[in-house]
């Protein structure tokens, strides 16, 4: 599809207009990064911008900002349509690998319950670990071939994992490591910088725009976006990852989607989940 | 092999509520694949429900039904622990039975 | 759309020197001249790669490039290495410049 | 169980009953591929209904007739459906007597998208998820006593659900 002509040059006209984006004041001085406050401040955005839905109902993506759409989802999930996604995670993660070891052994409490606590900065690495990462590595270390990060097992596989998590609030720590509040402020600043031929950022539309339609699509609130996933969209007729997701989320503004697991993506979705901490975990979710 | 068939029958006392979620891509035969072919209709046609020897609903189906179809109706009597027998054809001629106890 | 709000007068003004633009190329192009075009935008758009910030649309356009080259267009070929490179350079712009513009937007 | 009146042709409930000859019958019955065990047990596919491209000339296939709105159908559809591939739509009615229910899209590709048939004893509400190529008007006919009756409405479809 070929891009509104207005647009096509506005982006283009950015170089062009380097003067009077120069010429701007920044409206904010550099400061240290303050994840407390900014949580805070976060959660304040978006509960005064939507004062009748109940906090954790953010969680539900658009169906917490539009109730003709909440009718379908509610209808939809007497029988979600993820759930011979999840019946399939639930094989995978119980089925032993060739060395007789499983996904759960990898993890805290064989796996079940977990996910709330997703991602995690790990000191020894100096990185952000998320649960797609952790469970790829969980398959390396026990001899078997990584999953794709955007298809089917992969969603499968979180979907479960997720599910034996569902209520269990968000609880992303940031431990008192200058590398994991790099991480997390790298994270935010990915959350807020335009990027792509239709200079957007991740916050024009989840910050500035949720419950607005977008083409089609009702935009979701950045509160609690991920705490549903994965998601089975209808669009994709089938399951996603958080993987899957950030990518799409990139070329639909015309920017070339980074590799999944780049440090980028690791670090927005330990921003993300951290300033959605306290709200439950719902996925596996499913969506428009 | 795992069905395709998902079923919850709930007895409620007078009435058995059934619902039915089947693993099927209900390709229309309208839609293109990535490489621009048409993607061959592929759906199901008939889907049945057999309570205590006698149908007690029959789907018709054409290629507008959703992929992973759903459907929900109720049923007059019905008892806890008794078989419901569900079964699908579709276009080519593949099928599907399973047989679920209402709960 | 509320959201895009596209600067009317930088829109206008990118209008005004894509015309130049395409005009210019309206001489007969060559190979070289194309090759050249070609190299210039592959190099904006893989430094655009070092920022992170490539977009989909500088690929497209490049492909359309070397599309028409191998057909013998290069007048078509130069015009579109050009439209690459001009996006490219906007990609890298916008790089530069969300360094510190990210946090006008951010919640406080 | 009374086995004397579901509506339904009996061959198949025969054998199903007859316990003492079920493996017997039961054999002869599975030679057959599936779609013939079907036929032979109910109703033909309704196969040229499906194949219509407009509402009225699908109802008419099915039906032999035209049907008549009534405001007791209910039919329950959303104002703009989040996505045409998966749209929630349902049908519930006070009328007595229904023996099928009926789901259209009017300017879907074939309009008809499932046949429901109701026997006695099974109540006269369905919920289904259809595909919708763009917005339209929902029809939904009931069968009841003889006569046929409907309900419309319009479902918004930005996104078409040719895509699934």
């Amino acid at each position: 599809m070929k891009a509104p002509l207005a647009i096509h040059l506005a982006s283009a006209a950015l170089a062009l207009a380097a003067t009077a984006f120069a010429a701007m004041p920044s409206a904010v001085a550099a400061d240290t990064p303050d994840p407390v406050a900014d949580a805070k401040a976060f959660r304040n955005y978006f509960v005064t911008k939507f004062p009748n839905v109940p906090l954790d109902d953010f969680a539900n993506g658009p169906y917490s900002l539009n109730e003709d759409m909440r009718r379908q989802w509610e209808e939809k999930e007497q029988f979600p349509p993820y759930e011979f996604s999840l019946e399939m995670g639930k094989e995978m993660f119980a089925k032993p690998f060739k060395n007789g070891k499983s996904y759960g052994d990898c993890f805290p409490n064989q796996g079940i319950g977990i996910r709330q606590n997703y991602p995690y900065f790990d000191p020894g690495e100096g990185k952000v670990i998320t649960l797609e990462l952790a469970l790829n590595r969980c398959r390396g270390a026990n001899g078997e071939p990584p999953l794709s990060y955007v298809e089917d097992e992969m969603a499968a596989l979180t979907a479960y994992m997720a599910f034996t998590s569902r209520g269990k609030p968000f609880d992303i720590k940031i431990p008192d490591d200058p590398r994991a509040l790099e991480a997390y402020q790298n994270g935010k600043r990915y959350f807020y910088t335009r990027r792509g031929q239709l200079n957007f950022s991740c916050a024009t539309c989840h910050v500035q725009n949720p419950g607005e339609r977008m083409r089609a699509e009702i935009l979701a609130p950045a509160l609690g976006i991920l705490n549903a996933m994965p998601i089975y969209r209808s669009e994709w007729g089938g399951m996603g990852t958080i993987s899957r997701r950030m990518i799409t989320c990139n070329s639909q503004i015309r920017g070339v989607p980074l590799e999944p697991q780049a440090d980028e993506y690791r670090d927005l979705e330990y921003y993300l989940s951290y300033v959605s901490n306290g709200l439950p975990i719902a996925g596996p979710g499913a969506r428009p | 092999m795992a069905s395709t068939i998902r079923v919850r029958a709930i007895s409620g006392g007078e009435t058995t509520e059934v619902q039915v979620l089947i693993q099927h891509p209900m390709d229309s035969g309208f839609v293109k694949d990535a490489g621009g072919e048409i993607i061959p209709p592929h759906f199901i046609q008939e889907l049945t429900f057999e309570y205590d020897g006698r149908y007690v609903f029959i789907a018709d189906w054409g290629a507008a039904v959703s992929k992973d179809p759903y459907v929900k109706f109720s049923f007059k009597g019905g008892r806890k622990g008794d078989d419901l027998k569900i079964s699908w054809v579709d276009n080519k001629g593949e099928t599907d039975t399973t047989t679920a106890k209402i709960q | 759309m509320s959201m895009t709000r596209p600067n009317t007068r930088i829109v206008l003004l990118a209008f005004a020197l894509t015309t130049i633009g395409s005009t210019s190329a309206m001489a007969a192009s060559t190979e070289t001249d194309f090759k050249a075009a070609y190299a210039a935008a592959e190099a904006a758009n893989n430094e655009a790669g070092r920022l992170r910030n490539q977009w989909t649309v500088t690929a497209e356009a490049l492909a359309d490039a070397k599309k028409a080259a191998e057909k013998g267009d290069f007048d078509h070929a130069m015009a579109s290495a050009r439209d690459a490179e001009a996006l490219a350079k906007a990609s890298i712009f916008q790089a530069t410049s969300e360094k510190e513009a990210w946090k006008n937007l951010e919640i406080r | 169980m009374t086995t004397t009146d579901n509506g339904f042709p009996a061959t198949r409930r025969l054998i199903l009953q007859g316990a003492g000859v079920v493996l017997l019958t039961g054999l002869g019955i599975h030679s057959f591929s599936p779609a013939a065990v079907l036929a032979a047990a109910n109703d033909k596919y309704p196969e040229d209904a499906f194949k219509q491209k407009g509402a009225a000339d699908a109802i008419k296939s099915l039906y032999g007739r035209a049907a008549e709105p009534s405001d007791k159908v209910k039919l329950d559809a959303p104002e703009i459906a989040e996505n045409g591939a998966v749209v929630p739509i349902s049908v519930s009615t006070t009328l007595t007597e229904v023996t099928s229910i009926s789901f259209l899209a009017s300017e879907n590709p074939n309009a008809l998208a499932a046949v429901y048939r109701i026997p006695p004893g099974t109540l006269p509400n369905v919920a289904n998820r259809l595909k919708m190529a763009k917005t339209c008007n929902v029809i939904v006919i009931v069968e009841a006593g003889g006569k046929l009756y409907s309900a419309t409405k319009e479902v918004k479809v930005t996104v078409g659900g040719c895509g699934g």
